[in-house]
């Protein structure tokens, strides 16, 4: 204790231990995700600024990646195309998930409820690459939809389903859907009975509790399943490579184009850096329920 | 001073950022006491016995036990056990394994841990619950468990945090007697928290009564009862009604008192002149004209009118109000209960009035 | 007697509504997979409809190729691998987060939760650019490196979320019975944190499993199965790769099972 | 803190250990960096069996893809380059290639028109050697198109067709395909020419439901989603001729487009030698037929020796290759500059 003399308290001592001590086993994780994800992302960022010139790194730092993303209107247009997509898909899994989530949680006996759940999300586990391409068999004119839609006469000819924008949304929404299956459902199953009960007896009707109490207690399962929709979706290169036919590249496509065909990463960094935008825009959009939802 | 006791604190005080948390706290208590820190929430008795366990350190001040200076030891090597409040009992662990972490982390051989397990769970009566799992067993018998857990160990000073605040009356009254035997059977100082003073009562040699981080008050139940140091002890050992007033004489070791109420004999020690306090407990007041003990042995209080009579079975509580706006409480006897609004005279035990100065 | 078959009426309507909703979405989730299925069986060469079969010559195939079973001892390798680290990591930085006062904690936490917000294809492209930067030729251990970024945030907060106060009084209790800070972290900490840790181990694992894009982009001539499968997908119009798809969701299909019914289903919610 | 640096040792040291032990003994191997047809077993088997040498394939598809690859590596880590002969100038010309000894493979078997001894040539020194050659050009759906339809160059832009269109995706036999119906030989394309062919390239896109790799072309002709593909061949009929009869291709009758690979050996290689040991199993009459029918796509083999039976032969239409060989022009060989302002013009074309 002759600690005292020097200003250290033993109380301080053992403070500054603890601290030593968190910091030395939080720092393997914290070192790895520096050195092999800011690092990484750090030098996309700068490559961003640099410039390939045939086969040399321009080291100059300039806006031309950013300037050629708008002249070139490939590159608009995958922005674009990739927003829209995005966006599509974040809708419409969430639109599909909720009734589904809401009929497991409200309608199925609750010993019942995780194995209905386990089997509506089970796909979710199907090789992803896999899983795309099984669309493009059943979208083909003699797949099974267009042999469907045949023989009970609503159509004459098969219609053209696969290759397109239309089959890249329908390809993600599949995968999205069972994700918010899953996040919707667990803020709906978190809900308490009570409030709904507790609603009627204020004289609610089945409508207004649902507007008023369900949906605004289960936005954070909501907005967690559309943020991590839109992460996932924005950057993928798989489904919209597989279904889309390169009709409507979007941004993944046209980075894969520049680092698989030109050797062009600084470009590919500019792009890369444009759809990180797009996330943070995302997840601006849907903090409010995203850091309620941690809470 | 530390030399006398087996457990001491000496000028104890604990800071977080801008709140004193405890404030000064020097006591010792011999081996073998049955100690309660007894006190309202925020009063500082919890952190006093996380800082006995070991689970903060004082930002000043000395810990003591057995005359070795604790002060700073974590709590795997102070001599102390703890039943925590909730037990935080390990729920991937039978209870024997529970019982048995203490001694298995100390690397016992497993016949001795095996002995030294049953027989704790002897002493606290769950013979045959060892193979229990922890989910398997009722509020009162994890209460055992957790306290079984903490002897086996035997440490020099064990540590109760409010272990009987999540049973329900009967169970606790059951609980409070089984502490106090075992405490009895295997003489080591027990420290424990509570709010409760009656609990407090039931089981402790000494009562240690906090408030704000400083001790209002110690010493052995009877005493801090019918003497309480304090204003604060006073209100707090038990429903008091307090009489403020002012010394007209003093003799010795009595006083008279000049208060709203009339003049009022009482024993205790005030210099003529000061401002005081008389405390009168329900039980010490009666109404005037019944009683075995006659119309002159007490002091009168005068004439209230009755506010409200509650029926508590072995006895009633009267509330009424003087003249001059007073409230006074009394428990009478259920052979007269008069009505509300009725006005009746009350008078107190001399003996039993408490003069507290201010 | 109107009012009570009104209600049963509208109680029929709920549950045919329900049911129907139910299976109309089963319908959806289940359409391309069965289709997979159901062609891995297709006898002819080119898998497209109509169903012509079965057989279990593509599966024979499958098994029987070096480069399938390569890619999938690789994938194997790269998935425990890269889950034990994750976790691992991550049961650390929880328990160092979570157990300590320390300045930056905050910090820590913003850091390791951010490749959740990152595409795995810009995460992929930064540690392409980063490696070969550093003249490091592409490999399995880069997938494998990738992989734990991508997991360890993942797993990371499915842990710190388990590391609680109530489990903090149970450390403490643990201590105060005599253990030192090791006996507290394996006696302790690990056994109560064990579905967290399983949970957080097996999920890393099937997502790795079927990780495409980092894998494609990091590795060499020892492709993850997710790489080859999408070679073959690319290199050879062949009911084989149906055969492969529906292996790999059997094998992430026992998995989400094996969570399902040992850990999740067991934890009190 | 002793128990801390254990742990931390442990979850830090066990997994590499782990992987170390699981990684097999290094044989002998070599690394080729190949188009699609270069990874069946069935082709690189027998090679391995019979010289002990494992050949890791990597594959690509087009020249600027390859190049990327050869980029993100390091010197040393490929042996064998699998190339469109026309891009073998550019490649030699990055010093990517080594030289090779003519005698070293048995070249009189490789007729004279696939020979092309210009393209393999720089300052007199022999840098690979052809192995593998087909066609750039329509394929079709005889239910869905007719022969005379499909000849005629103008139904690729031919509004009636539109939807019933897939483009192959690379961008140099489809841009020379272009320029062969504008009256200009692939070689001779200069940036001037490029408006005008990304004009005709917007009609084809126009009308075609999608552009794809080989597969998914493949694929979307086989299922009937699209009637032609242009940049089609028998790599993309032959192979499922048994399943799909009614899939045929054609030249067109203004002339169309002849791919051609060739085969060398990295200038950076450390194992040259069983590098040439692989090019000369490729140049072998059993390579040369394995080669041809490879389940990626089929292909005329180089060497007339190719140990083919009669019906692949027939599929390959083995005998009328000099009609077809004299009907047809190959790739354009740009320049690096030209080669990207080919590119950005593709981009523009796939995102209209």
């Amino acid at each position: 204790m002759t600690d005292t003399v020097t200003g250290v308290t033993p109380e301080r001592k053992a403070a500054r231990r603890q601290a030593v001590r968190g910091l030395a086993l939080a720092a393997p994780a914290a070192l790895w995700t520096f050195a092999f994800f800011l690092l990484p992302t750090l030098a996309i960022a700068l490559w961003s600024f640099f410039r390939q010139q045939g086969r040399e790194l321009v080291t100059v730092p300039g806006l031309d990646n950013y300037r050629r993303f708008f002249e070139q209107s490939a590159f608009v247009k995958g922005l674009w195309n990739s927003l829209e997509v995005t966006l599509l898909v974040t809708v419409f899994s969430v639109l599909l998930a909720y009734p589904l989530a809401w009929v497991i949680a409200t309608r199925i006996a609750p010993r019942f409820q995780r194995l209905v759940l386990m089997l509506a999300v089970l796909p979710f586990w199907t090789s992803y690459v896999v899983r795309s391409y099984a669309w493009l068999l059943v979208l083909a004119p003699n797949g099974v939809i267009n042999q469907t839609l045949l023989s009970l006469g609503f159509i004459s000819e098969p219609l053209k389903l696969s290759f397109n924008q239309g089959a890249t949304v329908l390809g993600f929404v599949h995968f999205f859907t069972m994700l918010c299956t899953l996040t919707i459902y667990s803020s709906l199953s978190r809900l308490d009975p009570k409030l709904h009960l507790a609603a009627a007896d204020l004289g609610a009707g089945a409508f207004a509790i649902f507007w008023r109490v369900t949906l605004p207690l289960t936005m954070p399962g909501i907005a967690s399943g559309a943020f991590l929709t839109f992460v996932v979706a924005v950057g993928d290169y798989v489904t919209p490579q597989i279904l889309g036919g390169n009709n409507q590249l979007v941004l993944p496509q046209l980075i894969l184009m520049q680092v698989i065909r030109r050797a062009d990463i600084p470009m590919a960094s500019a792009l890369s850096m444009i759809l990180m935008l797009l996330v943070v825009a995302a997840y601006l959009a849907a903090a409010r329920w995203l850091t309620r939802g941690r809470a | 001073m530390s030399a006398t006791g087996d457990l001491s604190l000496d000028s104890v005080s604990k800071v977080y950022g801008e709140t004193v948390a405890v404030d000064g706290v020097s006591f010792s208590v011999p081996r073998g006491s049955y100690v309660v820190l007894l006190g309202p929430s925020g009063s500082g008795k919890t952190t006093v016995l996380s800082m006995l366990g070991g689970f903060a350190f004082p930002s000043a001040g000395t810990v003591r036990i057995n005359g070795q200076d604790v002060t700073h030891l974590p709590p795997a090597r102070r001599p102390t056990a703890t039943v925590f409040q909730d037990y935080a009992l390990f729920p991937h662990l039978t209870v024997a394994g529970n019982v048995g972490f203490g001694l298995s982390v100390r690397r016992l051989a497993r016949a001795e841990i095996r002995s030294k397990v049953l027989a704790a769970l002897d002493l606290v009566g769950l013979s045959g619950f060892g193979d229990r799992a922890i989910a398997a067993t009722s509020g009162g018998q994890r209460q055992r468990i957790a306290l079984a857990r903490a002897m086996v160990v035997e440490p020099e000073v064990l540590l109760l945090d409010e272990p009987l605040g999540a049973l329900d009356l009967n169970l606790r009254r059951q609980m409070q007697e089984e502490l106090r035997r075992i405490q009895r059977v295997e003489e080591r100082t027990f420290v424990h928290v509570t709010h409760d003073q009656e609990e407090a009562m039931a089981i402790a040699d000494v009562i240690v009564i906090m408030n704000r981080g400083r001790i209002e008050d110690i010493g052995a139940p009877e005493r801090v009862y019918a003497a309480p140091r304090t204003r604060f002890s006073a209100t707090f050992m038990g429903e008091s009604t307090l009489i403020e007033g002012r010394v007209t004489a003093s003799t010795g070791a009595r006083v008279q008192v000049e208060s709203p109420l009339g003049l009022l004999e009482l024993p205790g020690k005030a210099a003529a002149g000061a401002k005081v306090t008389v405390a009168v407990r329900p039980e010490n007041v009666t109404l005037a004209d019944v009683g075995a003990d006659g119309a002159g042995g007490g002091v009168p209080l005068g004439e209230v009118s009755v506010e409200d009579c509650i029926f508590q079975g072995s006895f009633v509580r009267l509330a009424g109000r003087t003249a001059a706006g007073l409230g006074l409480k009394a428990r009478i006897d259920p052979s007269r209960v008069p009505a509300a609004g009725e006005r009746v005279a009350l008078r107190a035990d001399p003996a039993r009035l408490i003069l507290l100065e201010d | 007697m109107s009012a009570f078959l009104r209600s049963r009426l509208l109680g029929f309507a709920d549950r045919t509504g329900a049911l129907a909703l139910t299976a109309g979405m089963l319908v959806f989730i289940y359409l391309p997979v069965a289709t997979l299925v159901l062609f891995s069986f297709h006898s002819g060469r080119v898998p497209v409809p109509p169903f012509e079969g079965p057989t279990f010559d593509w599966y024979l195939k499958v098994l029987a190729s070096d480069r399938v079973s390569g890619a999938t001892l690789n994938s194997l390798m790269v998935g425990f691998g890269s889950s034990f680290v994750s976790t691992a990591l991550a049961v650390l930085a929880a328990w160092g987060l979570a157990r300590h006062r320390m300045p930056g904690r905050r910090v820590i936490e913003v850091l390791l939760y951010m490749p959740l917000a990152v595409s795995y294809l810009v995460i992929g492209l930064g540690l392409l650019l980063l490696f070969s930067t550093l003249g490091f030729g592409k490999s399995l251990w880069l997938v494998g490196i990738g992989h734990v970024v991508l997991n360890l945030p993942l797993a990371f907060v499915i842990i710190y979320a388990q590391i609680d106060r109530e489990q903090a009084r149970l450390e403490q209790a643990a201590r105060d019975l005599g253990a030192g800070e090791v006996q507290v972290f394996f006696r302790i900490t690990l056994p109560l944190l064990r579905i967290a840790i399983l949970a957080a181990f097996v999920l890393s694992f099937t997502f790795s499993w079927d990780e495409f894009i980092v894998a494609f982009l990091l590795s060499g001539f020892d492709p993850t199965l997710p790489v080859v499968i999408w070679g073959m997908l690319r290199t050879g119009l062949d009911p084989q790769t149906n055969a492969a798809g529906t292996l790999v969701f059997l094998v992430s299909i026992i998995a989400a099972v094996l969570v399902e019914l040992f850990l999740l289903g067991r934890r009190r919610r | 803190m002793n128990g801390y640096c254990a742990l931390l040792a442990v979850t830090t040291g066990l997994v590499p250990a782990l992987l170390l032990a699981a990684s097999p003994a290094a044989a002998e191997e070599i690394s080729a960096l190949v188009w699609c047809d270069h990874t069946d077993e069935a082709f690189l088997k027998p090679f391995t069996d019979a010289t002990g040498i494992t050949v890791n394939v990597k594959d690509y598809e087009g020249t600027g893809t390859a190049l990327s690859l050869v980029d993100q590596s390091q010197p040393g880590d490929w042996d064998v380059f699998v190339v469109d002969t026309t891009d073998v100038k550019r490649v030699v010309a990055r010093g990517l290639l080594a030289p090779l000894n003519p005698d070293d493979f048995p070249l009189s078997d490789v007729p004279e028109a696939v020979r092309l001894p210009d393209y393999h040539t720089v300052d007199g020194k022999m840098y690979a050697v052809p192995e593998k050659f087909g066609y750039n050009a329509i394929a079709f759906d005889k239910s869905k198109v007719t022969e005379a339809q499909a000849r005629d160059i103008t139904t690729l832009w031919n509004p009636a067709f539109k939807g019933q269109v897939a483009i192959y995706d690379y961008y140099l036999p489809i841009i020379g395909q272009v320029a062969v119906a504008l009256g200009k030989k692939p070689q001779d394309l200069t940036e001037a020419d490029l408006p005008a062919i990304k004009e005709k390239l917007l009609a084809m896109r126009e009308n075609s439901a999608l552009v794809g790799d080989i597969v998914t072309s493949q694929t979307a002709l086989a299922t009937g989603q699209v009637g032609i593909l242009a940049g089609g061949g028998e790599y993309a009929v032959a192979g499922i001729a048994a399943d799909k009869p009614n899939l045929d291709w054609v030249l067109p009758d203004v002339g169309g487009i002849r791919w051609q690979q060739a085969i060398g050996v990295f200038a950076d290689s450390k194992k040259k030698a069983d590098a040439t040991k692989f090019v000369q199993y490729v140049l072998s009459p059993a390579g040369q037929a394995a080669l041809a029918t490879s389940s990626c796509y089929w292909g005329m083999p180089a060497s007339s020796k190719a140990t083919l039976t009669p019906e692949q032969k027939k599929a390959l239409r083995w005998d009328e290759q000099p009609t077809f060989l004299a009907k047809s022009y190959p790739y354009p060989s740009p320049t690096e500059a030209f080669d990207q302002k080919m590119q950005d013009l593709w981009a523009e074309v796939l995102q209209n």
